[in-house]
């Protein structure tokens, strides 16, 4: 087994066409895959269906993607932050499913765990509960909620072993950590990159079974 | 709304929190009660993108861009702060580990539903993560202007808007006005100094109890 | 707020009555917390719930407990390693409720995560699936599982903070990261106890909000 | 069983191994598998307590009590691995991250049914962890003795005992066989060295149907 799963942007991304469901960690903009991204706005990809908390500032990360018009369907919490989407949103170029923060957390965690849905509390008696099988379990009624998967998730670490364990750090772990689970092919984007062994067992946030390709990023605040 | 009104909702919804209160704000207003806890006491933010511990705005050039608050915002995080992952974060707020939760409002009404994530046609920002803190938190505290820019009341009897949660608005926090939310209406608890309760029951919709213990707001 | 949540264990365990629904950590014995165990052992509380994934070994932590006669009714996984609780099924003196282990894991988490409940495909088409609704969702047939809650939760960890931020050690973090969420009550005995401070933000494995009570034990391998 | 007949079981059962395999073994003979990973393929083990990169049994003398195996005895954990609890260790499980599990059998069926957990009215030791493994792992392999002690067979047309999941067996492997299941039932596709196929089938109380490329076991 080749422990390495270094790849470079261009060709990590390979794995992502036109039609392709993509989960992008990060909470506006903050532990976002930012580099990647930025790759995968230079190409010819249309058709996404995209599931981000949300699409983070205008012309930024996935907002970048928003721009470029590569994506046609978005399963997000918030969009205010980048009034771009809110404009393709009303003009029908773009499809959006909003979720609860935490049904959409939720929802991704649970296809990552094999679970068939869950049932939540929150949305019940908004219009969020359209649709909606819901059911009363010990007095309280619940809206089931079921689980998203995606083709490809790109996230963002801070350090990855050759392996793909990954360390986050600070309030990057986000969506970054439960969209690796769920999606079939995974790449992390990475500031620092160290040999097997580097990082102590006791350390590691993600295991790197989960990890498919890592790509070398840059800081958070840094331009790559 | 005046900077005055806002710094006098914000001290109010302050003296709700207790030491050693878990408490998640929402953005805007409700983040500037972290400036006027009281003394002696000492409580727990949370920021449900990922941390418990949120402290103060770090220095100018000294932003660590992995910490940010809900906002997006870089922020500080305090010793004996932890940070974790947002189904972690969601199942702290939804599982009912969050004391206090004090968000703004567009339209509240007398069953403690709330509104403030949408106005259909016009602005559909998302609701983000407060149908779940509605929810989740065991104490719903709405801090907002008593009533709309052109004077409208924003406390009804039935709420227009789409709903963010059903029933779950424990208190109403304005300029005019502390009104709790109980399963008879509700019940007008203190009101501003200078105003009749006539005054305050002109300016909302519902009808408000009046408390055998009214004070004035302070 | 007194940050410091260290008390002895009689007096902790004080919270723990006749009758009480109790969450217990621990893999067959690692990362149990086995001194408050002694301790309650020594109590006259009986007619407990007990949830636990297991009851350790015959007379040793948890089987203390059985040993004892303080435990009515059990929801484990695995009782194999404890022949006495298998004694005790057999007689009547405890009812059993064995649970996949997966699905008591994810019962736990859901009681704290605040949901009504999930769908697991695991124990479709055997005696698991008694009693319980089946749901299909895209072709594959679930099981509705429920959420358990329990009165108090005891737990162990290598290190907590005065605000009880905890540290786990090698694969002790089982069952008592998860307990912590879903109790009204956790005692969280310990190997270390240090200042606020001296554990950082990114290393805390639980957060001190889901501690009200933290106990001095012993290292795994040492007799308190 | 003699030693030799298990050895033979569980370095066959190894060479179903592929290189980067995520593997949990189940107690009892299947933890032997460890053994015999065939050179130059590395294989992670994941040990439902919650790790992965499960390594060999420490020195005596230098056991860490806080790294145990999923039958509670003390391991190493090997470089790489890490650590994480019970529910995300379970949802790595069921949701499809682990390719392959083996396991013991109390009974089998052409059917793909395993019973390994419980005998009514004599042994309940519980299903553990095995439920959510045979439903989870993307391959399951069953690694047993052919036959009961006295010889009555294991391999049956329907499982009497209660099950431990429904229709998710995909390899026996024996002493005397290599049986794959399929969707026209039990196809036999390897023997064991000087038996015939009627031999295994007079132990075998589902039809087995025998592959055009029938090899010897090695």
């Amino acid at each position: 087994m080749s422990n390495d799963k270094l790849k470079s942007a261009p060709e990590a991304i390979k794995c992502i066409s036109s039609g392709s469901v993509v989960m992008i960690g990060g909470f506006m903009g903050c532990g976002s895959p930012k580099y990647v991204l930025d790759k995968l706005a230079e190409t010819n990809v249309r058709n996404l269906t995209v599931i981000s908390n949300d699409t983070d500032f205008e012309g930024v990360g996935v907002g970048k993607l928003v721009k470029r018009g590569m994506i046609s369907r978005l399963i997000a919490s918030h969009i205010g932050t980048n009034p771009e989407t809110g404009r393709k949103l009303n003009s029908g170029e773009i499809a959006v499913e909003l979720n609860p923060q935490g049904t959409l957390a939720e929802r991704i965690r649970a296809g990552g765990a094999g679970l068939g849905g869950f049932l939540t509390p929150t949305g019940f008696g908004t219009i969020i509960e359209n649709g909606k099988k819901k059911m009363e379990i010990n007095g309280q009624t619940y809206l089931l909620e079921t689980p998203l998967k995606a083709d490809v998730a790109l996230i963002k670490a801070y350090k990855a072993d050759e392996f793909g364990n990954l360390v986050f750090r600070g309030a990057t772990r986000n969506f970054n950590l439960i969209m690796a689970t769920a999606a079939e092919y995974v790449i992390a984007e990475v500031e620092e990159h160290v040999r097997i062994g580097g990082i102590d067992p006791e350390d590691v946030m993600l295991p790197g079974i989960f990890v498919d390709c890592i790509v070398r990023g840059c800081a958070q605040n840094v331009q790559c | 709304m005046s900077n005055a009104d806002q710094i006098e909702i914000v001290k109010r919804v302050a003296k709700e929190l207790r030491d050693g209160d878990v408490v998640n704000l929402g953005i805007g207003m409700p983040t500037l009660v972290a400036n006027y806890i009281p003394e002696g006491i000492k409580v727990i933010f949370q920021s449900e993108n990922g941390f418990l511990g949120l402290g103060s705005r770090p220095e100018s050039g000294k932003e660590d861009m992995n910490i940010v608050d809900a906002g997006g915002k870089p922020v500080t995080i305090n010793p004996g702060g932890a940070f974790f992952d947002s189904s972690f974060s969601f199942a702290m707020i939804r599982g009912g580990h969050v004391d206090k939760t004090v968000l703004g409002a567009l339209q509240v009404d007398q069953e403690g539903n709330l509104a403030n994530w949408m106005i259909p046609g016009k602005m559909v920002p998302g609701m983000g993560g407060a149908m779940d803190l509605v929810v989740g938190a065991k104490k719903v505290i709405v801090a907002m202007e008593h009533t709309t820019k052109d004077g409208q009341p924003k406390i009804l009897k039935k709420c227009k808007l789409p709903l963010t949660a059903s029933q779950q608005v424990n208190l109403i926090i304005t300029n005019k006005a502390v009104i709790k939310v109980t399963a008879e209406g509700l019940l007008l608890q203190e009101i501003a100094s200078g105003l009749t309760v006539e005054e305050v029951q002109q300016v909302t919709e519902a009808e408000l109890t009046v408390s055998k213990n009214l004070k004035v707001m302070e």
